[in-house]
């Protein structure tokens, strides 16, 4: 779960890592009238779920109330979409505004875990403000990396080890120092699988301050930290997509695709993808149903998969094991019911109870073709769109 | 001998639950020897024909002296279920469960380095071995076949479609293990690689893999330096778009060692037979045995 | 450092551990106004650090605010003597008062380090109430503990067992496991030594709470719990042990000794002590000046000596290594300035600047007896006190 | 050869307030090659005659390459100390460090499983090879002989009393080594014990004890079966008062295992000589080796 740089710098503060003076506003009027309480130079950011705010105009220096207001009315209840956000758009329904700092310099501060090590891993870099990614292949050697052994937890000797690499005095190391112990703490005691800070800024030469924070709590830890769930913020998904996490469902959809995909199982949905892809056909969606899904599980997903106005053609590919065809089936019927659109299907079942399955479906009024297996669904795809 | 062949084959499940119940009928109807159960308040009574439910891990190894521990209980109690078996000295641990948080797995992964336990998944099929009736997990019973082509793979129902083409051309199996979609897993590629190698009953190995993580690299490796049978790889996850969550926690494009591509020019070099499609997985074995 | 009743229950409080209502008094009339506002049957305990307090006194039940008037002027100013305070005696300045509940039976709860097993140790038992010591020793299978791996902490499926043993039913039983989880808490987050609850009672056949609360946190670690030091009370040492405690010396009074004994290091002290018991005369006291001890250091240690009335005789037996025997030295004489008691002293003084120390000891007016080592040492004590 | 006798005895030191630099002078001057010191704040400088001061352990190792590290940092640094030093796969690191809270060191135990590092202490004087002019701790240079007994002790100046009277009589150590006063050490009697018996340049083994734990009858059990060499042991704390701490926090009497009697006896059935009295140590190994 994502929160949002206003949430994630509210934690920030109870842990006490130094943030810049800061208002969350949702009108224009407040973005104006927090600014005379704030400084005489500000920054209005949007809050959305999505990184490169920046360039995607986000976030603004303001210099009077004026422009804070002008900028205020501007971004919110306008949509944003970044670089990062994948062809999705992001609404902004809240700004933070807060005091604009004389930054010297601009580090990059990450915990996240590492799959290879098995561990959490402390990233740092002294080219904050840029994109990570594009740092790492660029400039590998900015890239200081800290492994925490899960009995130890984070070793002072490897902090200071990795402070004092950047050089920048006993006093700034310091307080580096900390703000890392402190930005860890938060990662462990939220079962975080992110906790970034792009740029953490020197400022003034002299102090350390999270500019920006991004906090993503792991969503399996989520039954550990119940009271972070109010902090979710659904306007940042769009309604399909809200229901699928809604209903417990994997789904991304995907631009430019025709084909529906309802799979069990990440790596046969994969598989779905790559076969309708090298059929010539590119995947609407990506939709793991997953191991256990009931009726309505099923109803659900067919729903999104109908509510796609790109789709031309639905691919059913089940395969039983802990997921019964048979109920799969009736979630099917029961979704064709109150969608009543009679998009064409291919559908491969196999696995516990296919046969019922078959019978349910064969029984319905969907327009169905089955398929054996696999290389014969990729067969059918061609024959059903290709002419 | 095959591999994963304990002494015994007895098998505990822990979690008894809807899912868990179910499988594990179908488990007994495959053949295999389930001797006990553990759930904390159904102690002293049976599920099935007579398996005897008890209320520890430790109780029921005591009255049943089970090899293997099969585990279905859900998400937020797993590890502790996993550490009770590992405590109670389990040789072989499977766990199907899915959504155990990466920072349990740390733990888990930490805890079974001195241990005597070895830990299939979690969030994975489990494994089957026809030949013996012995299945530990989910792979449904009737699609496989005894023979000699051992599979495994990061992806449950992918593993199925594979069984299922090889079945079909008339090529069975000698076990097909599921080592699970999560980052964090035990056994993994290069460990079941090695049983394959050293197992007489296999003749030739289908592995399969997706994107995210660098496992796929480090199995090529180790092909490439010790394993002599002939290997057919499928990565799947060739469309996904990078940056995706695609379900499977490790299935995440991160950097370019994750891409499929990066991970079929890997096995390519390790003289890996590469099924381009995973349609085609079934056929490659076929050319390959012929 | 050890805590009292009161502070250890406002603790529980805090992490969630039923307690009985109650309130600190310190005079008795708030014993009686207290009385009034809890309950029609109340406890009076006097807030002392020894345990044993039942049998000695220190708890009465009362049943009227007239009871509880009289039972806390009774206690209050007034000193205890239990089984466990090893001679000492402790004030009574602050009473606990709480209402009285319907125990249906009484278990025994503790967490400490085991340090063979070299973890944790839950400790459970179904005869609480009683001196555990005595249940150990008559029925150790009334005992049962649960030990804690390091890196996976408290396992659930251990607390299960250690619960089921009981055979409370369903109600209980998690009621119990939930307060050992909590009981857990405390003694990892606080770095405890011990956290007892004896009783932890069956309250009306259906409610686990703990009647008594005791909580040590271990000295090494009290650097992690500054805000801690402000829990601790002085009252409950007596002046001799409050000095030694504060200029950091391992000082413990013995009673019916006459041989006062200055040694640094632990296992010298202790043999020290041996010798002296050997040679028929009983040491007045362990004290262990330590490894690196300053001349005001060892100034300290020797006026604790001289206050003692009981000394007449000082034995010092000094083996320097990280301490300096030329600052011991100079410590001795600073504080002989002071106190100007010239009890008769046998001293031993070898390793790192023992000579010097030798030259600084002979130029001052004490009356000194070297001695070469400790069989020479032992023999000359018989020599002076011995005819 | 003698005992923990690592490839070339060289010791970093970590810690270089007043008495780490004032002891590390002393090791020095009894010939002990120290080829570097450890201070965040120092790095670059050298002290003592030229020893270079690097920032971290993994930068003193690469330039220095010891063997040995001896570790002299305040309590509340110590745990990180001793990890620093495990990481850096440093051979034989030795504690003197007192204080350390007990939910450090159990951490410590717990990480060294798996690792390559002997730890001695902490809460220890370390330990001295007289004939190899090897002494890494605190025990004071002039008191000990090259010689053929070996000590093992859990008291610091206790031993120096021991290496006196031995050394007063004219028999010389093979080598004197302090395992530390704290309830959970690394190197323990056992270990020392072992060594001791493999170790040709030694003939007799002193063992002092104290009250507390019940490592002396675990080591009696050692000796009992395993220990082929005669050994004298002293349990000092015999007039100790029950339930009181003795300074040491391994030196409390809790229970009947952790009285000096129990201790002895237990030592006696295994064939020990026991020195009564902690002024008899030297004549009875005097006696013994006649």
């Amino acid at each position: 779960m994502q929160l949002h740089e206003y949430q994630a710098k509210d934690i920030f503060k109870k842990f006490e890592i130094v943030v810049p003076e800061g208002r969350v506003a949702v009108s224009s009027v407040e973005c104006k009238e927090y600014f005379e309480l704030l400084a005489k130079k500000c920054v209005i950011k949007a809050q959305i779920h999505a990184g490169g705010r920046g360039k995607a105009g986000g976030i603004k220096l303001v210099t009077s109330p004026q422009e804070a207001e002008d900028a205020g009315s501007q971004m919110l209840g306008s949509n944003l979409n970044t670089f990062q956000s994948a062809g999705g758009e992001f609404p902004i329904n809240k700004i933070y505004i807060e005091e604009a700092l004389n930054v010297t310099n601009e580090l990059y501060l990450a915990i996240t875990m590492d799959f290879e090590m098995k561990c959490p891993v402390v990233i740092l870099s002294t080219e904050g403000g840029m994109n990570i990614e594009e740092v790492a292949e660029k400039f590998p050697k900015k890239i200081i990396k800290l492994f925490v052994d899960p009995l130890i937890g984070l070793s002072p000797y490897k902090v200071r080890k990795l402070c004092s690499m950047l050089n920048m005095g006993k006093k700034l190391d310091e307080q580096l120092s900390s703000t890392i112990f402190k930005a860890y703490s938060i990662f462990d005691s939220l079962d975080c699988s992110l906790v970034e800070i792009n740029p953490l800024a020197v400022v003034e030469k002299e102090s350390i301050v999270a500019l920006d924070a991004k906090i993503t709590i792991e969503d399996d830890s989520m039954f550990r930290h119940k009271d972070l769930a109010k902090l979710f913020d659904e306007s940042q998904m769009n309604e399909t997509e809200l229901n699928a996490l809604k209903n417990d469902l994997s789904y991304i959809k995907l631009f430019e695709g025709q084909i529906g995909c309802m799979v069990n199982g990440a790596g046969l949905a994969m598989a779905t993808m790559d076969i309708t892809m090298k059929a010539g056909m590119a995947p609407a969606n990506f939709l793991d149903v997953g191991g256990s899904a009931s009726e309505d599980k099923i109803k659900e997903a067919y729903r999104i998969i109908c509510s796609d106005k790109d789709v031309r053609l639905i691919l059913v590919n089940l395969f039983g094991g802990i997921l019964r065809c048979d109920v799969a089936a009736k979630g099917i019927v029961d979704g064709h019911k109150e969608t009543r659109k009679k998009t064409p299907m291919i559908v491969v079942l196999r696995g516990t109870n296919s046969d019922e399955a078959k019978t349910i479906l064969q029984n319905s009024d969907l327009d169905i073709t089955f398929a054996r297996d696999l290389p014969d669904a990729a067969n059918k795809i061609q024959q059903k769109l290709g002419n | 001998m095959s591999i994963l062949n304990n002494d015994s084959n007895k098998v505990l499940i822990q979690g008894l639950g809807r899912d868990g119940s179910f499988q594990t009928e179908k488990c007994i109807q495959f053949g295999t020897q389930v001797v006990s159960g553990v759930h904390p308040t159904r102690a002293g009574k049976t599920f099935g024909e007579g398996v005897p439910i008890f209320g520890s891990v430790e109780e029921a190894v005591k009255a049943t002296s089970p090899d293997i521990g099969l585990i279905f209980v859900p998400a937020p109690f797993a590890l502790d279920a996993i550490v009770e078996q590992i405590d109670s000295d389990i040789r072989t641990v499977v766990c199907i469960t899915e959504g155990i948080p990466v920072s349990d797995m740390i733990k888990v992964n930490q805890y079974l380095k001195d241990k005597k336990t070895r830990l299939i998944g979690p969030n994975c099929p489990g494994y089957i071995i026809p030949e013996k009736n012995v299945k530990v997990g989910i792979i449904p019973n009737d699609i496989v076949s005894s023979g000699e082509v051992g599979v495994v793979s990061r992806s449950g129902t992918l593993t199925y479609e594979a069984i299922v083409q090889l079945t079909k051309l008339g090529i069975g199996q000698s076990a097909c293990v599921g080592i699970g979609g999560d980052p964090i897993h035990g056994t993994t590629f290069v460990d079941v690689l090695e049983m394959f190698e050293k197992d007489k009953n296999t003749r030739a190995i289908v592995m399969i893999g997706e994107i995210g993580g660098t496992n796929e690299q480090i199995a090529a490796n180790k092909i490439k330096d010790e394993i002599s049978k002939p290997v057919v790889a499928c990565i799947v996850g060739q469309t996904a778009p990078q940056g995706k969550r695609m379900g499977h926690a490790g299935a995440i494009v991160t950097g370019k060692s994750a891409l499929a591509s990066e991970k079929i020019e890997a096995l390519k070099n390790a003289g890996v037979t590469i099924a381009d499609s995973p349609t085609e997985i079934g056929l490659k074995v076929h050319n390959l045995l012929k």
